[in-house]
């Protein structure tokens, strides 16, 4: 099941609540490169790009692209005043030092030990690793996007990851468009529901036990 | 991995560069997802018909974008990568047995690959340990925590893409396509550059230089990017 | 090594940075020769007294020039260093055991501290095998040859002299003071760096900005080179 | 035994000799030092510095040194068209990965294994290791200047080096202030005697086995 750009738009938007002033944040590729669209004006991040950026703007308008200024995604980004670039060993000496303190990847399946699985689905779908391994491992907090069931209707949120692992006990937070769970120490804790799903059927597309939070909120 | 220096002079042509690469090189390239890929010593590899190619490098491009023209036409025998997810015909040959891939988890090459530079034997890190990354690779146990070893990357020719060198081979970047370039610069046994700009001894800052000239040994003009970005 | 980052208002004052140095931190200070060692924060630290430090760094500087000082008034206990010849000092108290003295060879010396920096493990090297070095070393063998295992080196607190830096920590450095100074800028904790001019935002080049600001928690200025060199 | 100046020209000079265009070269401290004032102008060299330089030009005037801009010993020197800066694990990068046409150190022992001990005299001297561990054993030639016997009046070219070790079989060429000698796969070649001293002289201050080179010659 793919999702409509409202809906991709109202993840990004939840996740964006996530970043705070001055914070250095690295967003993957899909749904989490829309995040940077919703970070409020006053809030100032430095955003990391695994190529060798700490600094991306906005993304270009139109016919002002260059193209020897991408992000890791190869897509064309701008600069804010204090960046810098460097080669990818350098930015990834930042990843693996802990200095991200944020972040955003995408995710094929999320268990409850937090575990994350997304870079590969063997005999089927062979992206490669990229920088996740890093990332998840090594990043103060760690947020995966994603839809809360795949193609074939079924859960991604579960019990246990049956693909090959990108990291363990890496997730902090996991944000689709039917709800926001938080990985605690006692398991998943659904904190918010989006709109316009019920809790009723957040818990009957999820694998995983959810613990329903006593200030459960609707984020709209 | 001692190699003949020339101090100077080291401007030549793309024929001179071609001469290098044969079938079955192992092949580095500066560059991440297209963007420091150097077009022209690519187009001219592939114009040459070179094939059975290792090539190292952070990724395999798009079909028609950078190394991945290399790639799609099948002239790989083999691929040390971190990721393939942009170029389809990668994951088909990989499939079908046509091309083997490496995956290292992407900052691991780029240090893999520096290792390779430096003269460093191997590092030590916990990346990847507990995945399928760490198939077939040796560990080591230090203050009781115990790591995946991972082993230096080196190569017969790098290949990278500055935006201006001068005549000793020192190099400068563009921007986000400097990346893996530096890296790969130093870990050829014979590195070439091609260049958007060749100056003359001086024009470049020595504050500013990214790879000193030592690590390269031929400079050619570029005649830039000769394909079309996805997002174009 | 997690820290906390704040992105912008970096600039603070001697005193803020001296409190966080205290009796027995481990203080790693960029510099080759007491060129690149950062004078005030040097000043700052004998001044309050602090002693009974651990010092990671290239040498022992000289008896009144940069880091010697802090050695030759034996505010150190440890010194992690790869020569101490130009601070007799040094070798006086090493010899009578006031202060223990552990060599690493130069360049390895760098890498631990880079590896500290960027999160990597280990290292394996051939330099020093079969060597005084190798003592108290683990070795791994790798297709059958052997190495010796050399461990990253971090602080509590690093401190570098830049020649300029913005509001963000990013750094740049003068002519060959930059030696080891972006490697330990990395490795810190708590990382300290006095700058000979302090700009705005935008005002340093991104392509030459050696360090970025991400590695860099305080930047005081720098009041500048306080000792005579020993060739003046 | 402290040579004077005439005498150590004279071995600078000597070393000088086996510089060629286009070279990389690393000078150590004290005596090779003084090789880079012995180049004929038409000969390029680019010289390489441990802290972080690749193309040091001659030292600067009296008075017009720059604090900031020092040789691996600490002494101000300037800079050649196409030179750069780097840090220190750059420096080392390219000695160990072989980039050095030559290195010349100094030297407390040399054996005829070619095996070099000039770091520590242990509970005497600790200068300590810096660099030459790794010049010695990476560099593509490695020339050792220094005095041919002691101070004590004793040899410094052994059978075998009782020093700790800065590394093995590593020399290529020995400069004194008496002989120029070759280390060989068959030991040690006697090649040239540094006027104004004898075959003999050279041969009674010296403990380990020299032969004698057919073609013998007289450097002046």
């Amino acid at each position: 099941m793919g999702v409509g750009v409202d809906v991709r738009n109202q993840i990004a938007r939840r996740a964006a609540n996530e970043i705070k002033d001055g914070m250095i944040v690295n967003l993957g590729i899909g749904i989490p490169s829309l995040v940077s669209n919703h970070i409020p004006e006053e809030i100032h991040v430095m955003f990391h790009a695994e190529n060798g950026i700490l600094g991306m703007g906005e993304s270009p308008e139109k016919g002002f692209e260059d193209e020897m200024l991408c992000n890791a995604g190869g897509f064309p980004v701008t600069l804010v005043p204090g960046a810098s670039y460097f080669d990818s060993a350098t930015a990834f000496g930042i990843i693996r030092s802990g200095y991200l303190d944020i972040t955003i990847l995408g995710g094929l399946e999320v268990d409850e030990q937090g575990d994350l699985a997304n870079w590969i689905v063997p005999g089927k779908r062979v992206p490669g690793i990229g920088g996740a391994m890093e990332l998840a491992n090594k990043a103060k907090k760690v947020i995966v996007v994603m839809n809360h069931i795949n193609k074939n209707g079924d859960p991604k949120i579960l019990k246990k990851c049956s693909l090959p692992l990108t990291a363990k006990k890496c997730v902090n937070l996991i944000i689709t468009d039917m709800a926001v769970i938080e990985v605690t120490e006692e398991g998943l804790l659904l904190k918010e529901v989006m709109s316009p799903y019920t809790v009723k059927e957040v818990l009957e597309n999820t694998e995983a036990e959810l613990q329903v939070s006593d200030d459960l909120a609707i984020f709209i | 991995m001692k190699k003949t220096i020339r101090n100077a002079g080291k401007v030549g042509t793309l024929k001179e560069a071609l001469s290098r690469i044969h079938d079955q090189s192992i092949l580095m390239y500066g560059g991440f997802g297209g963007v420091g890929n150097p077009p022209t010593l690519i187009q001219g590899i592939y114009e040459k018909g070179v094939k059975e190619l290792t090539l190292i490098g952070n990724d395999a491009g798009f079909p028609e974008i950078g190394i991945g023209k290399l790639v799609s036409r099948r002239r790989a025998k083999k691929l040390i990568a971190s990721h393939i997810g942009s170029n389809p015909a990668a994951g088909q040959l990989m499939a079908t047995g046509e091309m083997d891939v490496e995956f290292s988890p992407q900052g691991i090459l780029a240090e893999r690959i520096r290792a390779g530079g430096v003269g460093i034997e191997g590092i030590l890190t916990d990346i990847g340990l507990g995945s399928m990354v760490e198939e077939g690779k040796q560990k080591v146990t230090v203050n009781e925590k115990e790591f995946l070893l991972e082993l230096p990357l080196k190569a017969d020719v790098s290949i990278v893409h500055a935006k201006k060198a001068d005549i000793y081979g020192n190099l400068i970047y563009d921007k986000s396509a400097r990346n893996t370039n530096p890296l790969v610069a130093m870990a050829g046994e014979f590195t070439i550059a091609e260049a958007d700009e060749i100056v003359g001894p001086g024009e470049l800052d020595p504050e500013c230089i990214v790879t000193p000239g030592v690590f390269v040994d031929l400079v050619i003009p570029s005649e830039g990017v000769n394909w079309k970005w996805a997002w174009e």
